[in-house]
């Protein structure tokens, strides 16, 4: 068992001349809530993006559990257990809502189902399709989106949107989750909520999460410990109130 | 009985009329009736239409992307299946074994190009995509007209050993209920959902961890698969196999029907495989001279409103309004029965057609699409 | 359910609708009351004037017939369909003829569409004797060709090549995706003498790249004896383009394909300086004879345009019909006028590779037909423009 | 010598034609996002309406009303077909595309017929350069696509047009907030793209003289080809794609033992490109936002 569940090496991207992130050292514990947070354009879903395999860090590598996933496909990043939400969100509109969670649960080990069993629809077919669809239908009680399991994703409310995409990611069975701005959009009753949520997240399910948020006051109650970005760079890190109060981070976010 | 009703019908009403249809001519052949040797043929070139039809939808309507190539695919399989016939004929003889092994390589070979062609669509989507498929019906056109009049007939094409006819309807629409079969079960499993997610949103597919390499060659490969047989039935049906009869047009034709069967609807798919082919034979008679080519133009038309009709943003209220459920509601005055509302599996042949491609089009050359950059934000502190 | 129902009522419909189809079928013949003659050609399209000329010519012919009280009083009626010289098209004009009450066919105007053709006709047993499908593959099995197969073609023009043109640059233009073109050059390259094979330049077009041939003149341009086995549309782009480039003295040599390139809207044939020369069957500026009578009766009805040799052919063909049956009437048989097809073309195969003899036609005298198919005649080469003129 | 000469100017020529195709491809791929499937059939449009105002016997009028008529069509097409699905995706806008090729073609059939026509526009006769017989239309048609090519390249770096056009295919959304009419932008790419197609027509036209419904069909998948080779969206691009494929076209028409393969070697290439450097050779790579 690593000390860390997610550590990164002197993680590090540059597009053409743009050093868009450089040297982030971080790492997380078992079961934390952290935070990444900093200014518009400081790299945070950049990082998000080398860490989920959408980009190829130029520089340095990151571990999940001890084990290197640096360089694998997206898919196969998913597969060893980070699984992500999106800055605007991406859900499959044109299906269901419990499809929808019923996709990200196609490559757990208990649904295995050979491509030919399901041309011939042989008896596991039909068993792990009611078997995903339950657990599918236990993860949206979770969420409380039972009710709308039938209704088109895309014609779910905005907040709903984000509570099923969220379902969407822990269907993976990730170790660690990654929140690109979960709050962004949501008014502060459904800030409230939601923050009840994650914080269930992470004790029901025994998740460590990552996450990213402009909204202070819900980092501040939320985040175990945070790491401050600017410009590519950390410029702070560390337990969470104590890092909020850096002069540092104060002069990057006042400006000036 | 019980089980009896739990059987959700409407996945199975395609099998079952397309099955009755099928025994009723049997039973008229195996008795001793001598059919048509025209109505065979418009037999078996609908059963070959539905085929292609039906495969080409698997690329187009459920992994969202435009195959231009689909006739090149059934080239390959009826040059193979011709070649094969011919070389197992003095063995098996003019049998029905023969037809089946012909079918069985005939496809794997189309299949095998499915894979080939695959891999640029692992990296190249939409408009890119749509051209290297074009441009590999092409070239095995060229391919098959430059080969050597022994390997392939070159331009006066294959001479395919004839098949006893009265029996070949029968296996073109046994076909017509594999095809269904496979590629309904496949759209309807776990597979088929992981395809329809790429279509819907690549990078989320991507980041539940679907392997979206694996299902775009595996798209590919079935809708090849079931080409090449429909190339095969077609050269049993047509004692000759000529590679310009492969072109980009009958590609075109096949998409046709796709598109007015609406994309990702298979029944629609069949239904106007159907029509369009039925229709094509029979116009073919009174269109004739310069005015065959209005069968194109309505072609052209259909493309282009029906595509509209679907898509175009500024029309939703009014497709809302006019459209085919509303017109039937009107027409059956059918209540819904709230029973057997309980499950979304009944949705699954509809999914709208729409496809929010214009976020993953290419890596290369994205549209920067206005919604897709941060519509929200809570603003900074 | 709503949909359900929609779907199977339509499934039903569509599919019933084939069913229809399929009990009104069969015994298309026994309503006739005209011999019917069926035939598929190009009307339209880039080889239209073939399949115009032989709708033509044919009808010329019927009516003839016609006004000469028929066969023992049974008339004769042409069934012309449209198949733009493109072979998916056959099999359902094939089949619309047949519902119409085909009994006896001139088959297709062109090759490509003509093997398609010759398969369905054998299959169902249905004479036909095509006017101008030159492919070597057309005869046998129920077929037969009024025109040189183009392997012949070929070696008459190899033959020609042979003997005349040993101190001249030889160039070929050919299409090469083409059964037609291809089959007459194959066979034009296997019987040159090998010293004339070493030397001659080959080039090539496909559909795909038709109208612009600047490469091809460029490399034939030392050439004064261009081999053009293609057809006249072509043709006729590549002489207008090449006709500053190429030597002033050149000929062109092209087979059948070429008739008909003095009649082309927008290409006056008089601007090319190089000689036009045909390997034909039918000289349409003939003086005497049957050529002469055609010609005369074909331009009075339809006019100069659409005379070429495919129209001769074609009106040869139904009076090779029409003597075939009548021989075979006279002989004491008997011919219904609702004879099914295959039977006429028992009737007509037995004459037509036993000896049977068109004595006097347009295109050539004693006509006669091996076993084969292929056909026994005399050919003709034909100046159509000389050089400098 | 002379072989490679004539070789070289006969490249020249068609990838000229290629290239003004290919800048047609680029201009709207670049600025609309959408393969403009119609384009090469803009170029038999374009043939035609010479060949019918050739009937006014003043080739310059019939070129200009030519030009005239592609640019009124390119504006109508993006206007009816095109417009409405802006958008929607691009699935959609490319089977549409594919729609209105295939109309135009069937259009152009049922009022002209099926058989070729055969045009003069105007003869220029042959010199003599260097012992290589050359057709003056030749050289005309490459001076032409030159000075076109500058004018264009000109037209994008100097004018406010220009510069909007720029910015839209940088980034539509930010062009908007900026306030450059998007959609007055894209029409007026259209009408270009659809000038540049009738100017190829004429080319075409000068080049072998005989017009048919198919003639623009494979130079406009080809052109593509060009377009993409030399890097979507680039105009100098879109000449080097253009003229190299008009050479690879030229030598492969010219050995004989390849010659019937020469569409299969073109579109191979198209394919290799397309996986080995999507962006082509001056195409600019752009990163997708997640």
């Amino acid at each position: 068992m690593a000390d860390y569940i997610l550590e990164t090496k002197n993680l590090g991207i540059s597009f053409g001349g743009l050093k868009a992130a450089q040297d982030v050292n971080i790492r997380i514990k078992k079961n934390q809530i952290y935070g990444l947070i900093g200014p518009n354009g400081a790299g945070k879903t950049t990082i998000f993006n080398m860490l989920t395999g959408v980009y190829k860090p130029t520089t340095g590598t990151f571990y999940l559990d001890g084990e290197e996933l640096c360089g694998l496909a997206q898919d196969k990043i998913n597969h060893k257990g980070i699984a992500r939400t999106f800055q605007n969100i991406r859900l499959f509109n044109n299906m269901t809502v419990v499809r929808n969670v019923m996709v990200a649960l196609h490559n757990q080990p208990e649904y295995k189902c050979s491509v030919w069993e399901s041309f011939f629809r042989l008896p596991r077919h039909f068993k792990v399709e009611k078997e995903m669809r339950a657990k599918a239908k236990e993860l949206l009680r979770i969420f409380d989106l039972e009710e709308e399991r039938n209704n088109l994703a895309c014609n779910l409310p905005y907040g709903k949107q984000r509570k099923l995409e969220i379902a969407r990611a822990l269907a993976t069975n990730p170790k660690l989750l990654l929140l690109d701005e979960p709050a962004a959009g949501m008014n502060p009753h459904e800030t409230e909520d939601l923050e009840k949520t994650i914080r269930s997240i992470r004790d029901q399910f025994d998740m460590t999460i990552l996450l990213i948020e402009h909204d202070m006051k819900f980092v501040a109650g939320l985040c175990d410990e945070v790491t401050v970005l600017n410009f590519g760079t950390v410029l702070a890190e560390g337990e969470t109130r104590k890092a909020l109060k850096d002069p540092e981070v104060i002069r990057a976010y006042i400006g000036g | 009985m019980n089980a009896l009703k739990n059987i959700r019908w409407r996945h199975y009403i395609n099998y079952i009329v397309i099955g009755i249809f099928t025994l009723v001519f049997a039973i008229i052949t195996l008795t001793g009736g001598r059919l048509d040797s025209s109505l065979l043929f418009m037999l078996e070139k609908v059963a070959i239409s539905i085929v292609l039809a039906v495969s080409l939808s698997i690329v187009v309507g459920f992994l969202g992307e435009l195959s231009l190539g689909h006739a090149g695919f059934m080239c390959v399989g009826a040059y193979i299946g011709g070649k094969v016939a011919a070389v197992l004929e003095p063995s098996l003889g003019n049998t029905a074994l023969n037809v089946l092994v012909c079918l069985v390589i005939g496809g794997v070979v189309a299949a095998l190009c499915g894979v080939i062609i695959g891999i640029p669509a692992l990296r190249l989507r939409g408009d890119y995509l749509a051209i290297v498929t074009l441009a590999f019906g092409e070239i095995v056109r060229s391919l098959f007209q430059n080969s050597s009049d022994e390997s392939f007939g070159g331009t006066i094409g294959l001479e395919t050993p004839r098949y006893t006819k009265q029996y070949l309807f029968i296996i073109a629409f046994l076909m017509v209920l594999l095809t269904l079969l496979v590629v309904q079960n496949f759209i309807r499993s776990k597979h088929g959902r992981a395809v329809t997610a790429i279509r819907d949103n690549e990078i989320a597919a991507r980041a539940s961890g679907i392997n979206v390499t694996k299902y775009k060659l595996l798209a590919f490969t079935i809708s090849a698969f079931f080409a090449g047989i429909a190339g095969v039935l077609y050269s049993f049906s047509n004692y000759r196999v000529q590679s310009a009869n492969f072109g980009y047009n009958y590609s075109i034709e096949i998409l046709v029907m796709v598109v007015l069967g609406g994309m990702g609807n298979i029944n629609g798919a069949i239904i106007s495989a159907a029509l369009i082919t039925y229709l094509d034979s029979k116009l073919a008679t009174v269109l004739t001279g310069d005015l065959a080519v209005l069968q194109n133009l309505i072609y052209a038309l259909i493309l282009i409103v029906i595509v509209i009709y679907n898509n175009a943003p500024g029309l939703k209220n009014f497709r809302d309004r006019y459209n085919l459920t509303v017109l039937l509601k009107k027409i059956f005055k059918h209540k819904e029965d709230p029973a057997r509302r309980t499950d979304d599996a009944a949705k699954w042949d509809v999914v709208p057609t729409k496809i929010e491609m214009n976020e993953i089009l290419s890596i290369d050359v994205k549209p920067q699409d206005l919604s897709s950059d941060k519509p929200t934000k809570g603003g900074d502190k | 359910m709503k949909f359900t129902k929609f779907i199977s009522m339509l499934l039903v419909l569509v599919l019933g609708a084939g069913m229809l189809a399929g009990c009104s079928a069969g015994g298309y013949t026994a309503k006739n009351t005209e011999f019917v003659i069926g035939v598929s050609g190009p009307l339209t399209g880039d080889a239209g004037m073939y399949g115009t000329a032989v709708k033509n010519s044919a009808q010329l012919a019927v009516d003839e017939i016609n006004a000469a009280g028929g066969l023992n009083g049974v008339k004769f009626k042409l069934v012309a369909t449209d198949d733009m010289h493109d072979p998916t098209k056959v099999a359902t004009n094939y089949s619309s003829m047949l519902e119409q009450g085909m009994q006896v066919s001139l088959g297709t105007v062109t090759t490509a569409p003509g093997l398609e053709f010759k398969n369905l006709a054998k299959d169902d047993n249905v004479f036909f004797l095509t006017p101008s499908a030159s492919g070597d593959d057309i005869p046998g099995g129920s077929g037969f060709q009024m025109c040189f197969a183009d392997g012949n073609q070929g070696k008459v023009a190899a033959d020609y090549v042979n003997e005349n043109c040993k101190d001249k640059t030889i160039g070929v233009f050919y299409k090469s995706d083409d059964a037609y073109s291809k089959g007459i050059f194959d066979q034009f390259s296997a019987n040159l003498d090998a010293a004339i094979k070493e030397k001659i330049t080959v080039t090539t077009f496909t559909d795909a790249n038709k109208t612009d041939f600047s490469t091809q003149i460029d490399t034939l341009k030392k050439c004064d004896f261009i081999f053009m086995p293609t057809y006249y549309d072509p043709a006729s782009i590549f002489m207008k383009q090449a006709k500053d480039i190429l030597p002033a003295n050149g000929v062109y040599y092209g087979c059948d394909g070429f008739d008909g390139i003095d009649n082309i809207e927008g290409f006056d044939i008089t601007q090319i300086p190089q000689e036009v020369t045909m390997l034909s069957h039918f000289n349409s500026k003939a003086t005497d004879g049957m050529a002469k009578d055609f010609i005369d009766k074909y331009t009075k009805k339809y006019g100069s345009e659409t005379l070429n040799q495919f129209g001769a052919s074609a009106y040869d063909c139904v009076y090779a019909i029409y003597y075939a049956m009548k021989e075979y009437i006279d002989a004491g048989n008997e011919i219904p006028v609702t004879i099914s097809a295959s039977d006429l073309c028992d009737i007509l195969k037995a004459k037509f590779t036993g000896g049977f003899t068109l004595k006097e036609g347009v295109t050539g005298q004693n006509i006669t037909w091996e076993k084969s198919g292929y056909v026994n005649k005399g050919a003709i080469k034909y100046v159509i423009k000389e050089a400098n003129k | 010598m002379e072989l490679v000469l004539s070789t070289l100017v006969n490249s020249l020529s068609l990838g000229g034609i290629y290239a003004m195709i290919a800048l047609g491809y680029t201009m709207v791929y670049g600025i609309a996002k959408m393969l403009n499937f119609a384009h090469g059939d803009i170029i038999m449009v374009g043939a035609y309406a010479i060949y019918v105002f050739m009937a006014l016997n003043n080739p310059i009028l019939a070129i200009l009303l030519s030009v005239l008529f592609c640019l009124l069509l390119g504006i109508t097409i993006e206007r009816v077909a095109y417009r409405p699905l802006r958008g929607a995706s691009p699935l959609a806008v490319l089977i549409t595309a594919i729609g209105v090729s295939y109309l135009l073609q069937s259009l152009a059939q049922i009022v002209f017929g099926s058989a070729s026509k055969m045009v003069t526009v105007y003869e220029f006769g042959a010199i003599k350069i260097f012992g290589v017989t050359l057709q003056v239309s030749t050289l005309v048609t490459m001076a032409v696509a030159i000075v076109v090519m500058i004018a264009l390249t000109l037209f994008v770096k100097l004018t406010r047009t220009g510069r909007a056009m720029i910015a839209v295919s940088e980034d539509r959304g930010a062009a908007q907030l900026m306030g450059i009419n998007v959609n007055r932008i894209i029409t007026i790419t259209f009408a270009i793209g659809s000038s540049l197609a009738a100017l190829a027509g004429l080319f075409y036209l000068l080049k072998a003289p005989s017009v048919s419904s198919t003639l623009g069909a494979m130079p406009g998948i080809k052109a593509f080809t060009a377009a993409v080779i030399g890097g979507i969206g680039s105009i100098p691009g879109a000449m080097l794609g253009g003229l190299l494929l008009g050479f690879v076209e030229c030598v492969a028409t010219k050995i004989t033992a390849i010659a019937p393969y020469t569409d299969a070697i073109e579109f191979s290439i198209l394919i290799i490109i397309l996986l080995v450097r999507p962006t082509g050779f001056l195409g600019k790579k752009r990163r997708e936002k997640v």
